[in-house]
């Protein structure tokens, strides 16, 4: 602890008050004048370390989360997590690893359409949402995951992003262009069998 | 969604893949397993036995090519996109086998097949990430959140709650009220026989293999009259176009579905 | 700590995550066989005795609760959150797209009169503000959102709202648009003649 235990408290009650992650900016101003918002985060998360609780980051979002590796004792029956599609799970790691990117693109890496309701999907999980425009003819909206997804996930910002490295250096995560014909699918039509 | 059958490739080793892998006996070649060309590419491609990284493009486009080639032996509706694929690995398979001519505005079979190979890469590099992802320790199954949540002054206090999400649901749902409200006051719901003649005309490039005719109804026709009197103008122009020999029709009993297909016909 | 942490996180995790307080019983149906679930609440208790939160016996029952001497710090005003009716959200998209807009072009919009209060309404949210007049006789109020609005649906720009044929393509379009075959390839909106 330090010499300034009540801002640590205070800290303390408030994250562990809300379900929802915390802005740190917002924290701060909950702080004394002069505190580190910064500092005291850090002292608290220490303190959580190897706890039963832990305090995780989400972006510039802080929240008390179960440790996991206490998964298996606190499972309780029921909680049947809707089955994602193997499209949609396809959709989001692109979606994560390549953010912003447009719709089109997920196409391009997938080399099929996207059927309609997948990234809808997606977007009212909270894991998605628009990220602003490209700067190209028809100006096509691009997406990128949320604080939610982060939250979901258990990662701290995206440079956490399992194997992200990894796919960077193999030169995976590139802009993606067009290759072969098939992979740059015609809008409007329906391509599946039958 | 179901896992996809084990590909069969004829003419290439089968007893990679999944443990399941059928006798040779009963081929399985059903693309309905494949998520569009490039997941079945990606299949045939780890039946190489190699690190993705040094599979063999060459022989890659002849297993696709082989498999699309049974696929049309047994008579097999195939999707356009599986058949633009084909051409274009035929294409590449031609060139990789000719001595490269230099000094050519486009790219080479070599740069055609490093871009292919890229790709493949790419799409299993991302399977890979998303089941990293899915394999973490969820909120709500693996982790927690406080269960009995208190109020707190550092909370965005919104009285009003609203998501983008909804709101755009909300404003898509608008627009397409309006769609339709416009094409109801369409000054006629009647469609004849030239227009549809014109239209499908258009379309026979669209159609290299057998497709539903329904499909190439004109879009965001309302139920009822308008409906009945396209459905009625369509078939009546493929039947002429059929006997032009420019279309060809197929219907597999009686009331069935019918099937088009551009004919030989210029 | 003591010799048993594992115990003592688990009990934390437990009491934590629980949407209620939890009494000793079910406590030590989770704890490892011979674990004194008395002791080791003690001994969780007093690992919160003078922190943020404390665990506090409610009823028979266990459960976290922010401190007491806090409580000034952690006051917030009531706030009921409200759902707008679909008129209201309505009106705020068409704000939103086709901005600056008045009164009387939004309901020519909507195809309806705007009642009353919708407008106040979506005033008080701060979402909208007026934005001018036009010029035309009668000089009737333009309408248009707030830097509220972007921030609380996290959008950089209103630039960044996708546009309608966007929406259509990730599908929110879809679930209102007649029941005809969706594959019919685009060829230009040739619908009926005109």
């Amino acid at each position: 602890m330090t010499d300034s235990p009540s801002s640590l408290r205070l800290l303390e009650a408030l994250i562990f008050a809300s379900a929802e992650p915390l802005d740190e900016a917002r924290l701060a101003e909950r702080l004394p004048e002069g505190e580190d918002v910064t500092v005291r985060l850090g002292e608290l998360g220490a303190l959580y370390e190897n706890r039963g609780v832990n305090l995780v980051q989400v972006g510039r979002k802080w929240a008390f989360r179960t440790a996991p590796d206490l998964a298996p004792q606190l499972r309780v029956e029921k909680v049947m997590p809707r089955r994602l599609s193997r499209a949609a799970i396809e959709t989001l790691a692109i979606i994560a690893y390549h953010q912003p990117i447009t719709r089109a693109e997920i196409e391009e890496v997938r080399g099929v359409r996207l059927s309609k309701g997948t990234l809808d999907l997606l977007f009212e999980t909270g894991w998605v949402a628009p990220k602003g425009r490209r700067r190209v003819p028809g100006r096509p909206t691009t997406w990128g995951t949320t604080d939610h997804f982060l939250d979901h996930f258990g990662l701290a910002a995206l440079g956490d992003l399992p194997g992200a490295d990894e796919l960077k250096a193999a030169g995976l995560l590139d802009p993606v262009t067009p290759t072969i014909p098939s992979a740059a699918p015609k809008s409007g039509a329906d391509t599946g069998p039958g | 969604m179901s896992e996809p059958s084990p590909p069969v490739s004829p003419g290439f080793e089968a007893d990679a893949g999944p443990v399941r892998a059928p006798a040779p006996a009963q081929l399985i070649l059903n693309l309905d397993g494949y998520e569009g060309p490039l997941d079945l590419l990606l299949n045939l491609a780890r039946q190489q036995k190699v690190d993705l990284a040094h599979i063999s493009i060459l022989a890659l486009a002849e297993q696709f090519l082989a498999f699309i080639e049974s696929a049309k032996r047994v008579d097999m509706d195939i999707a356009a996109d599986y058949l633009v694929t084909a051409a274009w690995l035929a294409y590449l398979k031609s060139r990789l086998l000719l001595p490269a001519t230099p000094g050519e505005d486009e790219p080479s079979a070599d740069e055609m097949a490093a871009a292919l190979a890229h790709q493949l890469r790419r799409l299993d590099g991302m399977r890979e990430a998303g089941a990293r992802l899915m394999a973490r320790p969820m909120l709500g199954q693996e982790r927690f959140v406080r269960g009995q949540p208190e109020p707190t002054p550092v909370q965005r206090t919104n009285v009003y709650e609203l998501s983008l999400y909804d709101l755009l649901k909300t404003y898509a749902g608008h627009e397409a009220q309006r769609q339709v409200s416009r094409m109801r006051v369409a000054p006629s719901e009647f469609h004849s026989l030239e227009e549809a003649y014109h239209r499908l005309t258009r379309l026979l490039g669209e159609m290299p293999d057998w497709s539903l005719l329904m499909r190439f109804l004109p879009e965001g026709l309302s139920p009822g009259v308008g409906q009945r009197s396209a459905v009625a103008a369509t078939f009546a122009a493929s039947l002429e176009l059929a006997r032009l020999g420019k279309l060809r029709l197929r219907q597999l009993e009686p009331f069935g579905p019918i099937y088009v297909r551009a004919g030989e016909a210029p």
